[in-house]
């Protein structure tokens, strides 16, 4: 009986004391977040990026470009002298519940004073939250879910905005082009008809709608329809037998996914048909370009970015501080980093967290992306012309040059590379 | 039928000092059923000692205790002079003592010749296991056409061959047979019990759990009565076939 | 006697979370302590079926989504009431329950959980497909609900929070209910020895059914609550990361008891929470501890509060015995 | 319409040795332990991901970094084993208890990929280019040479448990614990290469799946799903009639891609999948080990 009552003891004794660690850790913890550092006060910056989750690659790349940013920032001398602070939470899947723990935490627990999320996060759960307690927040998520979030009451939403224009112009822009082609003779497609890829993915497919719509309205007509419910294609050959036995002028794929973009390039190739090839957004990862090589030559796209050559400052920055070749992510999130310091600074004041939201609202930035002017109906930067501009992209040599607008065009349409072979077959 | 405890034990000294195996008070349970309570056994080289009794009354847990197979609480099993009750059932059968348990445990999907090639698993057996192939051949030469064959699709008579044989394939030196006549006919059965007598021949002991006293008449040399979990009588063959309560009992006369 | 002790840990459970709010200011805080309400809550129903009916199945996270789906797209298409949505929820997950429960309980043990398994995915499919309805992986965003002309959120952080814990007592007394009655005695029964148990003239396959149905309703309660706590749902609702958190609280609290999961799922949201300082390792450490767990504790950390419980209140009695000695 | 079926028919092939691959360790874990192993899908990544370490960092070598894969995944194989199953093993609600906790494993696997590597694509440089054409069927040699190099592994598996002692030890012990035991088969022992050889052949396929597409920390998730229908269809624990599974599951999968479209597919065999548990969940063979 002894014995037990000692062991018992010991045992209340040993919980006893991880208990009082615990609480001491946790109290320490919280007393030193308080605490206030030497000199001037920080400004803090959230960071919600998916660090673990299906978009690892994404949410990773965005935060470097966000540290990237802070690291130059501060080498600056910071916001009007105050030195910025990174916080940085992992989203792991963006599911709502989490993206709700984080903003509470970053806003509740850590003090922050704006926070930037990236591309991927179409839960729109943080926007209450965010607005009730008046934090500046500049998302890359779901744009088109944003505006139609926004646009019925953008007064109710005065602290969020956007880094990325409304998706509305990638269903225009292409058609566009290719009927000025076709007009002008530099394009004599071989049919009127288009294979249209798509995936279970609110991008590609508010994409493939805008494109199909103003795609069938010029009398083209989508022949070869496919949607696909993830990014996980192991092959390709059952689209391209149908692509191949009645073969379109045009393949569309809105994937958006630079492994089964690539390997749709790929099994393309061992038998092309004489079609363009038209891949959203995939030929701006480096991942796909690494892959892909000169492959890909003569790949169209458009994609809301201005061209950012391989000799830009940024890109060569980027590479130096982390070795590899900026995704489109990687840019975006630097260009958000910029733009809240810039209304940090035009609010004269950090951490006065109104007049940074009517800063980011009359923002006139000139970013790496493009030139970022919120549209006030939509939150959202203002896209197309001089703002930021979406150009038709064609790919050569590893490289996206521009086909249209043709006041910045560097090259003419050219052919893809496969299509002559194709065409004599 | 009600059973009546008989506590006679005859002869029961006689063959301590040249036992191979001895079995001393040994206890195993099942959960909390005591299933067996203080067994002791004992047998000899080349001695066939048959252990009888009626249905689940211990014998099987016996055997399966002797192969490791059921862990004994009290009391212990002692193999030429050592201790084997803590060992595992491959290191009981690495030193030759081999069960053919009742029903055999027979890998049902294997043809016969890849059983009774497992026979022969532990490496000293694994080197000899073509001569051991050709005894147990000998032995059973019904199973000579059905090498291919896969166990599932054999009679019962063939299923118990292979599972004596697969027995015999590790190079026994004791070899436990439990019920090996269950089920057979009685042609089937002579032929076993043939099988099994040219076993005793070739210098293998041999404990055989055995229901039907006809063939107990025939093979064994000293034979242990077991009921409720204890040895109610043991000795030579004679002595307990002709006990009074073995003779109410088991065979039947009055 | 017993029954006045279940009402007795209730009240304990009722006064020490309803002061909550009272105490602590931040959101943060409450919205743990919400999601560790309605994971605890899904887990524990869950357990109905895991741990007492020994029916391993991973159909409790459709039954979650469908709660969420229902309610969101009759709010969205429909105008629904948030409040009938909630039990819209419950109903949707019981009917699903049904489709899925009435052909697969025939199957039992790893093929049950392939089957469900294969709901999931399906149910999924059907999500990301029918974009029209179900908004596709964009999901349906739901309005800010408003009680009459009053300004007061419906589903502002203390309305919310009290709604939730209406849930979480709902749920318990639900749950100590079915254990308690006619059908937790046979699940019981079923579970340890089915033979015996239809030998009384169980009928293994009606009480399974039912018990899956009924562990299904408050999932689906939950799922709308969700939604609607969050104004919006997305396929995110059918990610393995809930099945990995439901099926974590059962594990961690203790399989087949009353406060295990419920204990489970508050220690496993405020660990997650208080490791984020992890980042990327995080999750891993995550595993290590499930793995750990599983092989130290196997029953869970509910049987630590029961061994503290039963040290203090041996205390108290050697404390007892010390004075009359003296 | 006939060059479809046709194609579709190799492609099935194609997918098929993928999935066989996939499935016979899974389905060989669970013919002799009774359990299963979801840390299987973490497996056929790490594959994938070593073979991609062998080539991009020691050397380019497509055979020394197909038997570094090998290696570490069998070694691995023991390791999950030694510290997640065997104490597992044995005790009530086991089954339970060891999906769960390979189910973690699996977590831990993909974070250490994310945390090692990134969450970026990569790809394993190209065994071969180029592509064969017979009318209007394509198939690339990466694709033949898949389709050559499954069977070798499925064969040498076969052969394995068929013909070496070992082997024949591993079927003993799935078809008769107990019997296993009488013939001085240590099954302790047996678990745990078995565990190693099911790691071995998803590392294996992990390795194939990284050659047709890309690497991911999730990437095994998908070919496992599709592993636990193939090891229903053919039988659970039967890696004869799980080889055929894969074949006819690969070949059904690839038609539904051709005539129904891609998003489909999958849901279509999670319905085959259904019925296939209410009807006959025994499968379609009935053969053990």
């Amino acid at each position: 009986m002894s014995e037990k009552k000692i062991s018992r003891r010991k045992y209340l004794a040993i919980a006893g004391g991880a208990v009082a660690v615990a609480a001491v850790g946790g109290a320490a913890y919280y007393l030193g977040m308080g605490g206030p550092g030497a000199g001037k006060r920080p400004v803090k910056i959230g960071i919600a990026a998916g660090l673990t989750g299906r978009r690892s690659g994404v949410g990773v790349d965005s935060r470097d470009a966000v540290l990237l940013a802070i690291k130059e920032i501060n080498e600056a001398g910071g916001i009007l002298g105050h030195p910025v602070e990174p916080v940085v939470e992992d989203t792991v899947d963006q599911e709502a519940g989490m993206i709700t723990s984080v903003f509470l935490k970053l806003i509740e627990r850590e003090g922050v004073d704006g926070i930037i999320a990236h591309w991927g996060n179409n839960s729109c759960a943080e926007f209450d939250i965010v607005q009730e307690k008046k934090i500046p927040y500049i998302s890359a998520g779901a744009a088109n879910q944003v505006e139609a979030v926004i646009t019925p009451n953008p007064d109710a939403y005065s602290y969020i905005y956007m880094a990325v224009p409304s998706y509305k112009l990638y269903g225009t822009i292409f058609p566009e082009y290719i009927s000025i082609l076709e007009k002008e003779g530099k394009y004599k497609p071989i049919n009127h008809k288009i294979a249209m890829i798509s995936r279970a993915f609110e991008y590609s497919i508010f994409i493939t709608e805008g494109l199909t719509k103003t795609f069938t309205d010029m009398g083209w007509e989508i022949s070869i329809k496919e949607h696909l419910p993830s990014a996980k294609v192991e092959d390709w050959s059952s689209v391209l037998s149908k692509i191949r036995s009645d073969p379109p002028a045009l393949i569309i794929s809105t994937m958006t996914d630079p492994a089964s973009d690539h390997l749709l390039l790929k099994q393309f190739l061992e038998d092309p048909t004489p079609s363009l090839l038209y891949e959203q957004a995939s030929p701006n990862d480096p991942e796909f370009r690494e892959m892909a090589g000169n492959d890909a030559d003569g790949i169209v796209h458009v994609y809301g970015i201005q061209k950012i050559p391989t000799d830009h400052p940024y890109r060569v920055k980027y590479q130096e501080n982390f070795g590899r070749d900026p995704s489109p992510y990687g840019i975006i999130s630097y260009d958000q980093m910029m733009m809240m310091k810039i209304a940090m600074e035009n609010a004269g004041d950090p951490f006065n967290r109104e007049a940074v939201a009517k800063a980011l609202l009359n923002i006139d930035y000139k970013g790496v992306m493009g030139r970022f002017v919120i549209d006030p109906k939509t939150h959202l930067p203002k896209g197309g012309g001089e703002f930021m501009p979406f150009p038709v992209y064609q790919m050569w040599n590893q490289e996206n040059m521009m086909l249209y607008p043709f006041e910045v065009a560097e090259q003419e349409f050219k052919y893809p590379h496969w299509y002559q072979k194709a065409l004599t077959k | 039928m009600k059973l009546t405890l008989v506590k006679n034990i005859l002869d029961t000294r006689i063959n301590r000092g040249a036992a191979m195996l001895e079995v001393s008070d040994i206890h195993v349970y099942y959960g909390l059923f005591e299933a067996v309570k203080g067994i002791s056994v004992n047998i000899r080289e080349k001695e066939l000692v048959a252990i009888m009794g009626p249905n689940g009354h211990g014998k099987s847990t016996l055997i399966r205790a002797i192969s490791g197979l059921v862990k004994i609480r009290g009391g212990k099993i002692e193999y030429n002079g050592k201790k084997i009750d803590k060992l595992k059932p491959p290191d009981i059968v690495k030193m030759g003592i081999i069960q053919v348990p009742e029903g055999g445990h027979l890998f049902p999907e294997m043809t016969v010749e890849e059983n009774l090639l497992l026979g022969a698993y532990v490496p000293g057996a694994w080197k000899k296991r073509k001569e051991n192939m050709q005894i147990v051949l000998d032995l059973f030469p019904i199973l000579k056409d059905k090498m291919d064959q896969i166990c599932l699709t054999l009679s019962g008579g063939e299923r118990r061959a292979v599972a004596v044989g697969r027995g015999l394939m590790s190079s026994a030196k004791l070899l436990m047979l439990d019920e090996p006549s269950l089920g057979l006919s009685p042609l089937l059965a002579k032929e076993l019990i043939k099988g099994i007598k040219k076993i005793k021949d070739t210098g293998i002991s041999i404990i055989l759990v055995e229901e039907n006293i006809r063939y107990i008449r025939e093979l064994a040399d000293r034979i242990y009565l077991i009921e409720q979990g204890k040895v109610t009588l043991e000795g030579k063959k004679d002595q307990v076939l002709g006990n009074k309560h073995v003779k109410k009992a088991y065979l039947g006369i009055i | 006697m017993k029954s006045n002790k279940f009402l007795l840990e209730i009240l304990a459970i009722v006064l020490v979370l309803s002061v909550i709010p009272a105490l602590v200011r931040q959101q943060y805080i409450l919205h743990v302590i919400m999601l560790a309400m309605i994971f605890g809550i899904v887990a524990s129903n869950w357990n109905l079926a895991i741990g007492y009916g020994g029916m391993f199945h991973l159909a409790q996270v459709p039954f979650f989504a469908a709660g969420g789906y229902s309610t969101a797209i009759l709010s969205v298409h429909m105008g629904l009431s948030p409040l009938i949505g909630i039990l819209v929820g419950g109903v949707a997950a019981v009917i699903l329950s049904l489709i899925i429960g009435i052909p697969a309980l025939r199957v039992r043990g790893i093929y049950l959980v392939f089957l469900t398994f294969a709901f999931h995915f399906i149910m999924l499919s059907l999500v990301l497909y029918f974009v029209d309805i179900t908004g596709g992986d964009m999901g349906l965003i739901l309005e800010p609900i408003r009680i009459g002309a009053t300004n007061i959120d419906m589903f502002n952080p203390v309305v919310t929070y009290y709604t939730a814990l209406s849930l979480f007592v709902l749920s318990l007394v639900f749950i100590k209910t079915i254990i308690d009655s006619k059908i937790g005695l046979a699940l019981v029964s079923l579970r340890d020895s089915e033979v015996y148990a239809v030998s009384r003239g169980i009928n293994p396959y009606k009480i399974k059914l039912v018990t899956f149905v009924l562990s299904s309703f408050l999932a689906g309660v939950c799922g709308a609550f969700y939604v609607h706590y969050l104004r919006v749902v997305t396929p995110a609702l059918f990610d393995w990361s809930f099945l990995i958190t439901f099926l974590a609280s059962i594990v961690i609290g203790g399989v087949g008891t009353l406060y295990g999961p419920l204990l489970g799922a508050f220690i496993l949201t405020f660990l997650m929470e208080s490791l984020r300082f992890l980042e990327m390792f995080r999750n891993i450490v995550f595993g290590l501890l499930m793995i750990l767990i599983l092989i130290f504790m196997p029953k869970g950390l509910i049987m630590l509060a029961n061994r503290a419980q039963s040290i203090f209140s041996s205390r108290q009695n050697s404390a007892g015995i010390v004075d009359e000695e003296n | 319409m006939f060059s479809d079926i046709a194609s579709a028919i190799i492609i099935g092939l194609v997918l098929g040795s993928m999935y066989a691959l996939a499935a016979v360790g899974l389905t060989l874990v669970w013919g002799v332990l009774k359990i299963l192993n979801f840390a299987h899908g973490g497996f056929i990544t790490l594959g994938a991901y070593f073979v991609w370490v062998g080539i991009t960092f020691l050397g380019g070598n497509y055979v020394i970094s197909f038997l570094l894969v090998m290696g570490l995944t069998f070694l691995l194989g023991f390791v999950l084993n030694a510290g997640v199953i065997r104490p597992l093993q044995g005790r009530p609600e086991s089954e339970t208890n060891i999906f769960i906790a390979t189910l973690a494993t699996s977590i831990i696997i993909e974070n250490l990929i994310i945390v090692g590597f990134g969450g970026r694509y990569k790809s394993i440089p190209e065994m071969a280019s180029g592509s064969l054409t017979l009318g209007s069927i394509s198939i690339n040699f990466q694709q033949m040479i898949i389709m050559a190099v499954a069977p070798v592994f499925l064969v040498g598996l076969m052969y394995y448990l068929k013909k070496m002692k070992s082997g024949m030890a591993v079927r003993a012990v799935a078809q008769d614990a107990d019997g296993a035991a009488i013939v001085g088969i240590d099954s302790e022992r047996v678990y745990s290469y078995t565990i190693a050889i099911g790691a071995l052949m998803a590392g294996v396929a992990g390795v194939l799946l990284g050659v047709i597409f890309y690497l991911s920390p999730g990437m095994g998730g998908d070919p496992l799903v599709r592993a636990l229908f193939i090891m229903v269809l053919g039988g659970m624990g039967s890696v004869k009639g799980t080889i055929y599974g894969a074949y006819i599951i690969g070949i059904i999968d690839a038609l539904a891609r051709y005539f129904i479209g891609m998003f489909w597919a999958s849901p279509i065999l999670f319905v085959m999948f259904i019925l296939l548990l209410l009807l006959r969940p025994q499968g379609l063979f009935g053969v053990k080990v």
